[in-house]
């Protein structure tokens, strides 16, 4: 599989002196996962914000489907058919799971203010197909009992999910999970990596993910790619790079993450 | 729409009713708004909780006393004044929202006093709309009694003719030629302003400096300093109490001895307040609280052992005097009481006085104005002292 | 000549500003909310002043001292009362609450009888007096404001620096969760701190009296204290006064300069730049949220 | 307790959810038309009032509830929309045209305003609004040739093609089909993909932008909105006072404004009704409860003041969701006894939202 969806060449940024990412580069095939490792402070979400464009590098390029990503805007990538989730939730909590999931639709509403403001007929008819939409994505993540619930009062294993569900109401092309298992008890990322493979499968959407369950990562993830200290060490299959001597090395070098490396933690 | 049109006539209706009720004379006594066998109901709005509560105070304390004294007295044609007290907290919103409430909820007779430049401009229109006398408002400017309306009189000295009257003094008795202002930045300080300008015109002068500040303003240093740069030799402060004081311990700071002048507010408050700095202020006032006639020494002991604190002063008179100058209208319109008969019976006062000094108030069929005499007084060993008056300005048109 | 004149009031008028702002500063810095009850608690800092001069007959120097005391420990209570049950709500939800404790506080003043809408002068021992340095004309009220907030300074510096419980204010301030871990009893802290910030307002209160006067109103002289504390950073003590004596010398120059209705504004014109140009003001720190 | 079934997305679609609502909203509906005729002039003038005021309070809803940018610069607004009025109108205009005017204006005036907001928030954004209203009250005072400077201005009834709304019931109406056209408005923003920007702008900048949301062009026509409601209150309310002048739209009517929208119920169109009627009713309450206090205490001047800071401090400290979430909670215990479940309601503690990081 040569088609390249998303590919960064030699990536760098740094916060007043501090690098943060120092000359990556990657490739994403079309219709794989592929997963970012390392420790904390490897800049793994560093490269994630660099993508969504929240930060904007210091060098480096970052193309998708054949445009660069620099001259993008923040609110531009979405449309793009990037989207993604966050290591710590960021849903809008004093809103219901279902206007949560609406807002996925954004990028596809298809009226301005106007149209809203007289709730126009086309209105009506894109609130109806949106909700259709979105019921389709509560059923795939069986999400449908707290469908009109507050996102403030659900517990974290569930607003993951919602977050996730809000992600793919986007009908996205490449979808970035940060730490989409953090947080998350066995059964739930055991969940999650069902779901992952089934966001691959049976929707066609490329994975960019930032993981540190291996056990979830050697599951889901065609090729993986270690970093440290905003330096790629190595990448490829699962299997190699967990071999890989400069991985095993940083991570020891870092204590608490031994434990990451070996038992998934929750 | 049509539904508009209907609510249209039909309330049209309603306000020729009112009027109706108003022009009174064709109907019967009991039907007249504020009117009863035993009870004449007088509101005014007052600003007894905001910036000028330090007048606003005075003022109730005279008007009420001047009620208990008619009250007491045997009230008007039999009738007793019921005076209903607002707060306007000189916020002209409220000013109105209150008013409108006077009139449509209280019922009142009539509005005597209504307290605030401001206020007055936008309640008067609604009173003399529903037919409700406008007496005697605190306002330092003509709009009280122009233009001509039955229903309005003027009482209260506009800041055009107490400027002109201070400025006039200043020139003549005192022999200034550089004149200063500082007045206060809303209408009733410009309008002080422009009279002035206007007077000192007259005389073939113009202000050496004019310079302004905010109600509430806590540092004047730069507009002192303006005017020290401008060399005056003296500074008029426009319209103010508080400010008045501060103006004159902020000379002082400067190291800069210069005569002040207030066209109004010579309360004591000014020299509490001010301490030896407003020592030798010149002022102006429509009703002096000398000379203190034993009638006058009388009235005052009455006054402090009804409210306490150091007998009536500049608003307390003035409050007072409106009061009992409706008592005189409300006599001579005699029993049948209307707002018509009431505007008549204004108009029949000739050379008007209370037991407090003034001047004499004289009003006329087609004349409701606000007399202009002022006396001129000043802060000697730390009290204010009458030096002059009363005396109007010289119209140098005429 | 001039110019260093009006410069000189200007500070005088800025001090005032930046003590106000001092207060904002430190609760803001501790509890990351914002009180706009400052400007009231150093109205009450004046009227406590003259109650203690005038009723009991103290001293201006005892009185300025009794007067921070009492309106120090109101700020402790009504941030044990008000505040702390609060904490947790939205940051504007605890500014529109100190709003209404404003409301309370003017209005309780302004309950008492006569003496409450009355206008008072402060008797102060240099009361009149003015120091002619070089040419420049100082009242000594403006010098001592000056040289008490020169003081205040020092003498906060000093505590946040050395003392334990300035250094775990500090540590609160920077991130209240860690400094909890770390076992610093950041709720009564918070407290201090707003003991601390009324404490200040209440000196302001008194040096301002004597240059102005005492009334219910003189609170709202806070309001021109926000963008003094904007420009100088909402989240730096020293940005408080240097922001205040910029706002007060800006104010001064205009309304010499400038014509009629500027030096109203100046304040206000000033803070819209600073926010357009450098949101984060003279000394503030820039923080990125971390996704 | 009420229990639907939903069949179709319409259900969530439309306004009314169910018969109660058709019923209460209709109950309501006939009240407001047959209002004239149930109050005397006082009390209809009140209602007007309200109206007036729930309009504005739907746009401060609109900007503070859920675009979650506090503005304490909407006295400003108002007198922005008032002055247009005022001037316009007494230059002949008709009425639909000057209030149209008067909205416009106002919105740009907005925009303008909302630029600080695409740099600062919170605090920060409070202040700016703040100082801006400083300004434009200056600038009221000063503009002499239009405005009339300190003076004021009187406003004439609206009129058009020679016909006048002089009459208090006449202009009722008017308000009354302006107040329902702004709630129309706004509801139907709030259940579309606009209005759902808003809410994520509010609780979530970051992710709002990765869902592709424009934050510079959601929070001006926030800032824009908002302003124009205030402007069209602002005419509404040169007419009803017939006299504007600068000091009346100061920060003091700002604050107002604000803690109306909070006492109401931040985030709650109800709310902006609320507070409207908890606004113009509390003084008479005070004035009627007057009468039945001691005489000194009566008397007291700041007692005003102290009551309205005492129930803002309530509301929020117990009922953060102003008076149409204690509704909420009344309701549902109505709906629910004997089966009420105490703490319902009890909100978890959340961490301090630090507002310092962007």
């Amino acid at each position: 599989m040569s088609d390249v969806l998303l590919s960064a060449r030699d990536l760098s940024v740094s916060f007043g002196g501090l690098v943060a990412v120092n000359k990556v580069s990657f490739q994403v095939q079309r219709g794989e996962v592929f997963t970012l490792i390392g420790p904390n402070g490897a800049g793994k979400t560093t490269v994630f914000n660099l993508i969504s464009r929240f930060y904007k590098p210091t060098s480096g390029e970052i193309d998708y489907a054949g445009e660069s990503l620099i001259r993008k805007a923040a609110h531009e990538i979405a449309a793009l058919g990037i989207a993604r989730t966050f290591q710590n939730i960021e849903l809008f909590e004093n809103a219901t799971v279902l206007a949560n999931l609406l807002v996925g639709r954004h990028i596809r509403r298809g009226i301005g203010f106007w149209r809203s403001a007289l709730f126009t007929g086309r209105a009506r008819a894109g609130e109806i197909g949106a909700r259709a939409k979105v019921e389709e994505v509560i059923d795939l993540l069986e999400l449908q009992h707290h469908r009109d619930s507050l996102v403030a009062g659900l517990p974290y294993g569930v607003r993951k999910v919602v977050e996730l569900a809000r992600a793919l109401c986007m009908e996205p092309k490449l979808l970035l999970l940060d730490e989409p298992s953090s947080g998350l008890n066995v059964e739930e990322t055991d969940d999650m990596a069902f779901w992952i493979q089934d966001i691959k499968n049976e929707l066609g959407i490329t994975v960019l993910m930032v993981e540190h369950d291996m056990a979830l990562v050697s599951r889901v993830s065609d090729r993986v790619l270690a970093m440290n200290q905003g330096e790629v060490l190595a990448m490829g299959s699962p299997q190699e790079v967990q071999a890989h001597p400069a991985v095993i090395e940083a991570y020891l070098g870092a204590v608490e993450d031994v434990a990451l490396l070996r038992r998934s933690v929750s | 729409m049509r539904t508009h049109l209907f609510n249209n006539c039909l309330s049209s209706m309603r306000w020729s009713l009112i009027a109706l009720l108003a022009v009174g004379a064709s109907m019967a006594q009991a039907q007249v708004q504020g009117i009863t066998d035993t009870e004449i109901v007088i509101g005014a709005v007052l600003d007894l909780s905001g910036p000028l509560a330090i007048a606003g105070g005075p003022q109730r304390d005279g008007m009420i006393f001047a009620t208990e004294e008619i009250n007491n007295a045997g009230g008007i044609h039999g009738r007793k004044i019921r005076l209903i007290l607002e707060d306007s907290g000189y916020d002209t919103k409220k000013g109105i929202l209150i008013t409108q409430k006077l009139l449509s909820q209280d019922k009142v007779f009539a509005l005597v006093n209504t307290f605030g430049s401001a206020i007055v401009q936008a309640t008067q229109p609604v009173a003399i709309e529903h037919g409700i006398p406008f007496l005697f408002p605190s306002a330092a400017s003509n709009i009280t009694y122009l233009p001509f309306h039955p229903l309005k009189f003027g009482l209260f000295a506009t800041s055009n003719d107490h400027m002109r009257v201070v400025v006039d003094y200043a020139y003549g008795k005192l022999g200034k030629r550089r004149f200063g202002i500082l007045y206060q930045d809303d209408e009733t300080g410009q309008s002080a302003l422009r009279a002035a300008e206007d007077q000192l015109k007259a005389h073939g002068l113009t202000l050496v400096e004019r310079t302004s500040y905010k109600r509430g303003d806590t540092n004047f240093s730069a507009q002192v300093s303006r005017l020290k740069a401008a060399n005056a030799d003296i500074v008029v402060v426009g319209h103010s109490i508080r400010e008045g004081a501060s103006v004159a311990i902020e000379t002082k700071a400067h190291g800069w001895p210069v005569d002040m002048m207030v066209p109004w507010g010579t309360v004591n408050a000014v020299i509490t307040l001010g301490g030896p700095a407003v020592e030798g202020l010149y002022g102006a006032t429509q009703f002096a609280v000398q000379p203190q006639t034993t009638a006058f020494k009388a009235f005052n002991e009455r006054f402090k052992a009804r409210f306490g604190h150091g007998g009536i002063q500049d608003y307390g008179t003035y409050g007072y005097t409106a009061m009992m100058l409706f008592a005189e209208g409300a006599k001579n319109a005699g029993r049948n009481l209307t707002p018509q008969s009431l505007s008549q019976g204004l108009e029949k006062i000739k050379n008007f006085k209370t037991t407090i000094e003034g001047p004499l108030i004289t009003y006329g069929p087609g004349n409701h104005a606000s007399p202009a005499d002022a006396y001129i007084m000043q802060v000697r060993a730390g009290r204010w002292v009458q030096i002059a008056g009363p005396i109007a300005y010289e119209n140098m048109a005429k | 000549m001039q110019v260093a004149q009006l410069i000189l009031s200007g500070v005088a008028q800025g001090c005032i500003y930046g003590l106000v702002a001092l207060g904002f500063v430190l609760i803001y810095k501790a509890t990351e909310t914002v009180s706009f009850a400052q400007g009231e608690f150093m109205m009450l800092g004046a009227f406590c002043g003259l109650a203690l001069i005038v009723g009991l007959g103290f001293p201006f120097w005892l009185a300025l001292l009794g007067s921070t005391a009492a309106v120090a420990l109101l700020g402790i209570a009504l941030e044990r009362i008000v505040i702390r049950p609060v904490l947790g709500q939205p940051v504007f939800a605890i500014f529109m609450l100190t709003l209404g404790l404003g409301y309370v506080l003017r209005g309780l003043i302004t309950m008492v009888p006569y003496w409450g809408i009355e206008t008072h002068a402060l008797p102060v021992p240099y009361k009149g007096q003015v120091w002619n340095l070089a040419g420049l004309h100082m009242s000594a009220e403006q010098g001592v404001v000056i040289a008490v907030t020169a003081g205040l300074c020092a003498l906060l510096y000093v505590m946040f620096r050395y003392s334990r419980i300035g250094i775990a204010m500090q540590a609160a301030s920077q991130n209240q969760l860690a400094a909890y871990y770390m076992g610093i009893p950041v709720k009564s802290l918070n407290g201090l701190v707003w003991g601390l910030a009324a404490a200040v307002a209440a000196v302001a209160g008194m040096l301002l009296a004597p240059m102005t006067f005492i009334h219910a109103n003189m609170g709202y002289i806070g309001l021109k204290a926000f963008p003094a504390a904007i420009v100088g950073g909402f989240t730096s003590l020293p940005g408080a006064i240097v922001g205040g004596v910029t706002i007060g010398v800006v104010e001064s120059l205009s309304g010499f300069y400038l014509p009629v209705g500027f030096k109203d504004i100046a304040a206000y014109i000033v803070v819209l730049i600073m926010l357009m140009i450098r949101p984060n003001g003279l000394f503030g720190e820039k923080l990125r949220k971390k996704v | 307790m009420r229990f639907i079934f939903k069949t179709s997305y319409d259900q969530d679609i439309v306004l009314a959810k169910h018969g109660g609502h058709v019923f209460w909203y209709s109950v309501l509906g006939l009240f407001l038309l047959a209002a004239p005729w149930i109050f005397g002039e006082y009390w209809l003038a009140q209602l007007t009032f309200v109206l007036i005021y729930s309009i504005v309070g739907l746009g401060l809803m609109l900007l503070a509830g859920y675009t979650g940018l506090p503005s304490i610069g909407h006295g400003a607004f108002l007198g922005v929309g008032a002055y247009t009025q005022a001037v316009l109108s007494n230059a002949g205009w008709p009425f639909p045209l000057s209030m149209a005017a008067a909205a416009l204006i106002t919105a740009l005036v907005g925009a303008i305003v909302g630029l600080p907001a695409l740099r600062v928030r919170g605090l920060y954004l409070a202040v700016a609004t703040l100082a801006f209203g400083f300004i434009v009250q200056e600038a009221f005072a000063r503009w002499e040739s239009v405005t009339g400077g300190n003076a004021g201005i009187s406003v004439m009834a609206p009129h058009i093609m020679g016909w006048k709304l002089a009459s208090p019931v006449a202009f009722y109406f008017l308000c009354l089909v302006l107040t329902v056209a702004s709630t129309l408005l706004i509801v139907n923003l709030l259940r579309t993909p606009t209005g759902r920007a808003f809410v994520a702008i509010r609780d979530s900048e970051i992710s709002a932008q990765s869902m592709g949301i424009n934050l510079a062009h959601f929070k001006t026509l926030a800032f824009s909105i908002s302003a124009a409601l205030t402007g069209l209150a602002g005419a509404l309310y040169a007419h009803k006072l017939q006299f504007i002048s600068p000091e009346q739209f100061d920060i003091v009517m700002s604050i107002d404004l604000l803690l109306m929208a909070i006492i109401g119920g931040l985030g709650s169109v109800h709310g902006a009704f609320l507070g409207a009627i908890f606004l113009i009713s509390m003084p008479q309450m005070i004035a009627l409860a007057k009468d039945y206090l001691p005489q000194a205490l009566a008397q007291a001047n700041g007692l005003q003041a102290v009551i309205y800071g005492l129930v803002v401090i309530a509301f929020i400290m117990f009922e953060p969701l102003g008076i149409y979430g204690r509704w909420v909670k009344v309701r549902t215990y109505l709906q629910t006894v004997p089966l009420y479940r105490k703490g319902t309601f009890t909100r978890q503690k959340t961490f301090q939202k630090s507002d310092r990081l962007k």
